[in-house]
């Protein structure tokens, strides 16, 4: 599957060609179903700004958005896609900046900006490197070129810079966790599911181009994914506000996708095609499935957070009884996120966990350490998006109200614009979970596609195929077998008494709502152990005294590669550049001074 | 009169170093003026064999120009504006005096390098005009009064006036491009002294933002 | 022809200080650029010929400066007509200064005699001091004489320059530009080096590169949003064709690495310069003239860069002055609203003049090179050159400079698009005549990044071949 | 159809066998504290009278409070077929069945905690917050055996982990298996809620994990969340026992025997255990669990040396 389409088009160095191959048409699917779910979900969305703020804007952008994206992942020329790069990161702005009379709104839609921007400038350079050693500057005819080890490692470099910053990859992310909360929740759901995919796709899409890389690419893929897996995680779980919380997950899960990829490229280089295919393979099908469920979770989020006009979790609470469907729908995606059987989440992850034992067991010494070490963070991913889930979950949607203002009358009418697109999500997590083959099929020729192989090449694709069917007969019968002891359970009580009373207390006397665990204690232990890592802040609530009076506590999470990398460079930039400018409006003779310098400078250097 | 030539052009180089010694703004005035009737009598030298009417219109002109007017204007300025006379240079006179004759040495350096074509009257013409330029230079970072940098700016173009006398024989083009410069230079000063009238008019509320806005004036 | 064009705006100038009304003089004003431009117009259907021994003539970089030049003025002359409707103060001095220098850029950009360019350069110094003080205000003097200051001293370092070329063509014996190309082998090239060095720095003044830089945002950032554009767009790219000039001869001469490397510097001098002072700076016209002195100093990296590079640079001259227009036409716009420029002082502009603060965005955007708009090509072309021409580090600092250009500019901007409203000093509705020159010019810049007309390249390709980098 | 029997042959011996060993250790226990004890039959009676029983609920839950045992028993099941019963091999061996062992876990779990959020109340969310934490911790531990004996086996299939190879390993690598023997016993202490991890009989809703989370679960409920950790225990036991005693004789029944042996010697060194030991303090815990993650990490380090 491999087709150009040519127009003319008349730009320096541009062309507007584009090309559908098999990479393309998987980011394709992912774009197309989640622009239409968060499009149609927009409509009931934002109909309670309706009148206070013109929407033409924002839907002019929705749309260019829509456009820009189709195009990246189509352009087959340096310049279009360079354009459309822009013009997304444009647009997203635009989208995010929706309710700018908020100054937090206002500043991490500039940080998004800053950071898409300052990106792309690396993409300028990494492009250019690139058609300088090609000769060209269409994507199709760089994959021909061969690169020099050199040039393919800064070029890979500049990318995982380039890419990375939009991906998310840890310490580039910082603009992430700020700019999801900022939109409205159907262009958060459109942020993390597909654009900042795009990232990942620039990255396929040099992996696809350049067909042989150093060997330390693959490790550093594996480290970076390894890193921004775990550290995502973490501080998801430092999280108080629900779409920070799920934004900290979509740095966790392109971690898993850049793991997959690590993989696929150690594969490559090491001449083993399946291994290849099973990284790359399962990091698309991640890709995929990651845009499905986070959308739904995103959509999830802005159906709570309209309803009860917060996001703050531990204001929230027993959702579950007063909007019945959107909890079984953020159920799924929640499960679905935490790649549990069932769901799609589960069959990429295995894929990739596949992949990783292949790893270990075929791949030299530092690669197999790597594999093991993948294994164990993608493990450990596993377990602490669980904690993470569980308290969102349970926090948000489970026990009972924790503030006497929340909603009470039952059930909350979601506006069915907003459930349908919701269904279809959900719909689609199940049906990848319970019938893998097309979309995995899909991905893992994708995989193929990026190692180039030969089209009849035969790469014996059974050996995880058949796996994945048992998984899947499996999980019929974990269904079936539910199924009968449900019903087993239902033929026990149905003579049975069933009374309905209190929470057994353990004897407490006046035990209000906010007995409740919060979502921070619920995630203390674990943020606690790492402290060192999250730069957890805690005040109050020390108690002393025999009759304590009010106490209160408050804990917050600080992300070290803000705090840490980018504010002080910054602050040191700014501080230095105020320094500079008291100088210059002190004394009108430092002008002159400078030009004689300078011109002394000149006659010293290029006369002698 | 190659002689006549050298010594004058010794002469300006020394007046302008002078200026770096002297603190006072109406000394600096005094110096520039002779140095502007030296410059006149250079154009008279060069072409002494066959004086043209333009030679002497030029020359007399220069005199005219640079040696009476702008200086009266300056005074006038000073009068009426009552500029503060005393003047705080940058670094201080010693330094300035050592720097400024680096700098001579310098331009000699430079000129060792650069033959200039034909058969020049005096080989001392380049070097001291480039001097000249680069203690103007000088004087305009070094100081920090508006009129002081305009007389800097002054000195500086007496240099290059001396620069193109030289070039006088090789194209008389240059000459009047030297002349429109002086235009330059007279409206340049008009604009500072429209400034310093304004400055004078808005004393009060200016003072406050006067560390702000630097020392100009 | 080129007489003509030079003559008439000099002509109206002169009759702009006879005392007659305000709307005379806004109209001659119209009609002269109207005019101007549609001369200027029929020139790309044929170059005219030579006139005054070949003192003037135009070739294409000639050409494209003119055009530039012409175009800007109309655009300032629709937008004059907005301005005016709310300014109390006489518009004789503009009105006359405008045409003036007018006439002394059209002279600029037809001049093919080195010493003549630099008589056009001089002359509107001059003219343009009296814009920068229109305000008559303690900071627009002081402008206003930082402006003087330097630039008198970069014109006297561009004579003393111009004397240097003319020992070096001692024996072609004038300083006329083709007879010096032809001849070039005549050259002395210690005398050409020293010409060149100070025919940069004194020009480099004039552009406003770094270390010479430092009159730009004291003087933009007096100056009203009209001047502005004629100084960032026009004025400049008359200094920059003069290095261009120069750099014709330093090809010819076989100095192409001398100047180049002398160009490169400058040009990442200049890019970081901007790139450090923008972001503590508070002001949004002065941040615009340090946008400024950044696109000079790609301009000259771009002629410094040689190949794709001039190309770049030719091309980015365009752009450049157009996004100039967005940028200091909006700034004029808000600062004639709110009496301000300074972002504590003016915010939530979409709220109020929704226009306006879609324009300010788009300023950002077309400013900082963003894709729709035809910098980006421009910039993004000259950052190809550098690494054609292999000089990687050269290219990853101009990139750093170029991402904090964007972080300086981005905050500013954005903080004064949105926000909380502050109350405008003046009545709240737009002025179209002040909006329209700035919506054809964001049209035309998005146009050229869309698509680049083929006899504008081609024009373009041969100025870029002119310079021989 | 050989295959539904097969299953189901497992699931009826899995069920029978499953309570008898929880009842082993407690009669170890009571052996130890110098009683009587309860019959080792005990743990099916307990069932049996909660089978028969009706259910209180409380008016906070949701259907997830519901659903969650049936989730948890229904994954136990699953999980079991994975398991090689001695002679009975295991019905369902594929390659990666590991991962997809973890994960069902993993799906108990978040029902289960899922569950103890529902209730409303601190006490279950407390060992809610604990049973996350510790899991995350075990969780690595076991994957780090699971890798080293992946290497081990060349193969991804849990049958095959700690099937032949075995006997040529502990020839090979011995202190490696040695390694993730007592790694591997703590992390089954852990999954099984275990003294020094958890006391299962303790009163005290404060320091409990699992049993506080259970609190509120009652009838069949609770039937299926004991079924279910009785099966858990199982299974955990299942996959050690051929790891420590990999002899085979060839002959069915005295492999059999073997195995059937080694699960009770098991049960009895877990009942020892519990007798000689304290609860570890809740902040030791995850030290403990450290301590079993730094011993399979060190079998790794030995397998990587040695291979």
């Amino acid at each position: 599957m491999n087709k150009t389409l040519e127009f003319l088009w008349h730009v320096p160095f541009g062309d507007f060609s584009l090309r559908l191959d098999p990479l393309s048409v998987l980011f394709l699917t992912a774009i197309f179903i989640l622009v239409l779910c968060a499009g149609i979900y927009g409509v009931g969305y934002m109909r309670s700004y309706q009148g206070g703020k013109s929407l033409g804007l924002h839907i002019f952008f929705y749309i260019l958005l829509a456009l820009a994206l189709i195009v990246v992942v189509t352009a087959n020329n340096v310049i279009l896609f360079l354009g459309a790069w822009e013009v997304l990161a444009i647009s997203v702005y635009f989208l995010i900046v929706f309710q700018d009379e908020k100054p937090s709104v206002r500043r991490a839609a500039f940080l998004y900006l800053i950071a898409a921007h300052c990106g792309t400038f690396c993409l300028f350079l990494m492009f250019f490197l690139m058609a300088h050693a090609a000769g060209s500057m269409n994507f199709d005819v760089m994959a021909q070129t061969n690169f020099s080890p050199v040039i393919a490692g800064t070029i890979f470099f500049l990318a995982l810079l380039g890419f990375g910053v939009k991906a998310g990859i840890f310490p580039m992310h910082i603009w992430l966790p700020y700019a999801h909360p900022a939109a409205p929740s159907h262009v958060s759901a459109l942020l993390s599911g597909v654009a900042i995919k795009t990232g990942i796709y620039g990255i396929c899409r040099i992996l696809w181009i350049i067909g042989v890389l150093p060997d330390w690419c693959g490790y550093v893929l594996l480290i970076l994914g390894i890193v921004s897996g775990v550290m995502g995680v973490l501080y998801a779980l430092g999280q108080h506000e629900l779409k920070k919380l799920l934004a900290y997950h979509s740095i966790e899960n392109i971690g898993i996708i850049v793991l997959g990829l690590g993989i696929g490229l150690l594969g490559r280089n090491h001449q083993m095609p399946f291994l290849a295919v099973l990284g790359f393979g399962g990091a698309l099908l991640h890709v995929f499935n990651h845009s499905v469920f986070k959308g739904l979770l995103f959509l999830g989020a802005g159906a709570v957070i309209q309803k009860t006009h917060t996001g703050e979790m531990d204001h929230l609470g027993g959702l579950a009884k007063t909007m019945p469907l959107v909890s079984g729908l953020f159920l799924i995606g929640a499960l679905a996120i935490c790649g549990l059987p069932l769901l799609n989440g589960f069959i990429s992850e295995f894929i990739i966990f596949f992949g990783l034992f292949h790893g270990l067991l075929g791949l030299p010494l530092q690669g197999a350490v790597l594999c093991a070490l993948g294994i164990l963070s993608l493990a450990l991913m596993g377990a602490l998006a669980l904690a993470c889930f569980t308290k969102v979950y349970g926090t948000v949607f489970l026990g009972e109200p924790r503030r006497p203002t929340l909603p009470t009358e039952m059930p909350i009418k979601t506006s069915p614009w907003m459930i349908v697109p919701m269904v279809i999500l959900a719909g689609l997590c199940l049906w990848v979970g319970l019938n893998p083959q097309p979309m995995a099929g899909l991905a893992l020729g994708g995989g193929k596609y990026l190692i180039h192989a030969a089209p009849l090449s035969v790469i014996d694709l059974s050996e995880i195929f058949i796996p994945l069917s048992v998984v899947v007969s499996c999980t019929f019968i974990l269904i079936l077998l539910m199924a009968f002891l449900a019903v087993a359970r239902w033929a026990l009580l149905r003579s049975r008494p069933r009374p309905i009373s209190e929470t057994w207390n353990c004897g407490f006397s006046h035990v209000t709502p906010r007995f409740q665990y919060t979502s921070s204690s619920f995630a203390r232990p674990i943020t606690d152990f790492v402290k060192a890592l999250l730069l957890l802040n805690r005040h109050g609530g020390k108690v002393s005294g025999e009759f304590p009076g009010k106490m209160q506590i408050s804990s917050s999470v600080h992300d070290a590669s803000e705090e840490r990398m980018f504010r002080p460079v910054f602050l040191g930039l700014t501080r230095f550049s105020k320094k500079l400018e008291e100088t210059r409006i002190r004394y009108t003779q430092i002008y002159l001074m400078y030009i004689f310098f300078f011109l002394i400078f000149l006659l010293a250097w290029k006369l002698k | 009169m190659t002689t006549w030539i050298d010594a004058s052009c010794i002469f300006i180089v020394f007046l302008s170093l002078g200026i770096l010694a002297t603190y006072r703004i109406v000394g600096i005035i005094k110096i520039f003026a002779a140095q502007s009737f030296v410059l006149g009598l250079v154009l008279i030298f060069l072409h002494a064999h066959n004086l043209s009417t333009r030679d002497i219109v030029i020359s007399l002109g220069t005199m005219g120009l640079k040696g009476v007017l702008v200086p009266y204007i300056l005074f006038w300025a000073i009068r009426h504006v009552s500029m503060r006379s005393e003047i705080k240079p940058v670094i201080g006179f010693g330094t300035s005096i050592v720097s400024g004759a680096l700098l001579i040495a310098g331009a000699f350096w430079i000129s060792l390098s650069l033959k200039l074509p034909g058969k020049p009257v005096s080989d001392l013409i380049l070097p001291c005009s480039l001097a000249t330029v680069l203690l103007g230079f000088m004087i305009m970072v070094t100081r920090t009064r508006a009129v002081t940098q305009v007389l800097g700016y002054l000195i500086m173009e007496n240099g290059i006036f001396l620069f193109a006398l030289s070039l006088f024989d090789v194209m008389p083009a240059m000459i009047e491009l030297g002349i429109l410069l002086d235009i330059f230079v007279a409206v340049f000063i008009m604009a500072i002294i429209v400034n310093n009238i304004n400055e004078e008019f808005e004393q009060a509320p200016a003072s406050v933002s006067r560390s702000k806005m630097g020392e100009t004036f | 022809m080129l007489s003509i064009l030079i003559m008439i705006p000099f002509f109206c100038a002169l009759c702009a200080f006879l005392p007659l009304t305000k709307q005379f003089r806004y109209k001659l004003f119209f009609v002269v650029s109207l005019i101007h431009a549609t001369i200027v117009l029929l020139f790309w259907q044929h170059l005219p010929s030579p006139e005054f021994n070949g003192f003037l003539e135009l070739d294409q970089l000639g050409l494209i400066v003119l055009s530039i030049i012409s175009v800007l003025y109309l655009f300032v002359s629709v937008f004059m007509a907005g301005y005016f409707e709310h300014e109390q103060r006489s518009n004789r001095t503009v009105t006359a200064c405008l045409l003036a220098l007018l006439s002394t850029m059209t002279l600029a950009s037809a001049s093919r005699h080195m010493g003549l360019s630099w008589v056009a350069v001089e002359t509107s110094t001059l003219f343009s001091a009296p814009l920068i003080s229109f305000h008559r205000n303690q900071e627009s003097l002081e402008a206003t004489w930082k402006y003087l200051l330097i630039c008198s001293v970069g014109i006297a370092l561009a004579l003393m320059g111009t004397f240097f070329l003319a020992i070096a063509a001692h024996d072609v014996h004038t300083l006329l530009l083709p007879t010096l190309l032809n001849n070039a082998s005549s050259l002395s090239v210690n005398w050409l080096k020293l010409s060149v060095i100070f025919l940069l720095v004194g020009y480099g003044c004039k552009m406003g590169l770094a270390p010479t830089h430092s009159w730009k945002p004291e003087a933009y950032g007096q100056a009203t949003g009209m001047v502005a554009v004629l100084m960032a767009g026009a004025v400049t790219q008359c200094s920059f064709l003069a290095l261009m000039r120069v750099g014709q001869i330093c090809s010819k001469t076989g100095l192409t690495d001398f100047y180049s490397s002398i160009l490169i510097l400058t040009g990442l001098l200049s890019l970081g310069v901007a790139a450090i002072f923008i972001l503590s700076e508070r002001n949004i016209k002065r941040a615009f003239a340090y946008s400024s002195i950044e696109h000079m100093g790609l301009l000259v990296l771009g002629l410094g860069l040689g190949g794709v590079g001039v190309f770049g640079a030719v091309f980015h001259m365009i752009n450049n002055a157009l996004a100039k227009v967005i940028m200091f036409l909006t700034a004029g716009s808000i600062a004639q609203k709110y009496g301000s420029s300074r972002v504590d002082e003016v915010r939530g502009v979409i709220h109020v003049y929704p226009v306006t603060g879609m324009f300010l965005i788009v300023a950002l955007l077309a400013g900082t090179g963003m894709f729709p708009f035809a910098t980006f090509h421009s910039e993004l072309m000259i950052l190809n050159a550098a690494v054609i021409s292999k000089h990687y580090i050269l290219c990853v600092f101009a990139v750093v400079c170029l991402g904090l250009m964007f972080i300086g500019m981005a905050r500013i901007i954005l903080d004064v698009v949105f926000g909380q409203p502050t109350q405008p000093v003046l009545a709240k509705k737009e002025n179209f005549f002040m909006n329209f020159p700035i919506g054809i010019a964001a049209l035309l810049l998005i146009g050229l990044g869309l698509w680049v007309p083929t006899f504008l390249e081609k024009v373009i390709r041969h100025a870029a071949l002119l310079t021989g980098f | 159809m050989i295959m539904i029997l097969s299953i189901l042959c497992h699931w009826l011996i899995v069920l029978l066998l499953a309570p008898f060993f929880i009842g082993v250790i407690a009669k170890v226990k009571a052996f130890f504290s110098g009683k009587v004890g309860p019959s080792v039959f005990q743990p099916f009676f307990d069932l049996i009278k909660l089978f028969n029983k009706g259910a209180v609920y409380s008016k906070t839950t949701t259907w997830i409070f519901r659903a969650a045992p049936m989730v948890l028993l229904a994954s136990v099941l699953i999980l079991s077929l994975e398991i090689p019963l001695g002679v009975f091999k295991a019905p369902v061996q594929f390659s990666g069945d590991i991962f997809f062992l973890a994960y069902l876990l993993a799906l108990a779990r978040f029902f289960m905690i899922a569950a103890a959020l529902d209730t409303g109340f601190s006490m279950e969310g407390m060992g809610a917050s604990r049973e996350a934490f510790f899991s995350c911790l075990s969780e690595l531990a076991l994957f780090m055996n699971f890798i080293t004996l992946a290497l081990l086996a060349h193969s991804l299939s849990l049958s095959h982990m700690i099937g032949a190879d075995i006997p040529m390993s502990w020839s090979h690598v011995g202190p490696a298996l040695l390694l993730i023997v007592a790694s591997f016993f703590i992390v089954l202490l852990t999954e099984n809620y275990r003294i020094p991890i958890d006391d299962p009989d303790t009163h005290l809703e404060l320091t409990m994990i699992h049993e506080v989370m259970v609190l509120d679960h009652s009838g069949v409920d609770l039937a299926y969340v004991s079924y279910a950790s009785a099966i858990k225990f199982l299974i955990f036991s299942g996959i050690l026992v051929p790891i420590i005693i990999p002899f085979r004789t060839g002959d069915l029944v005295m492999d059999m025997l073997i195995f059937l042996g080694g699960m009770l010697g098991l049960a009895v060194c877990v009942g020892i255990v519990e007798s000689s030991m304290a609860r570890l303090r809740l902040n030791r815990v995850r030290n403990f669990l450290l301590i079993a993650f730094a011993l399979a990490f060190f079998g790794f380090i030995v397998t990587m040396w040695r291979g």
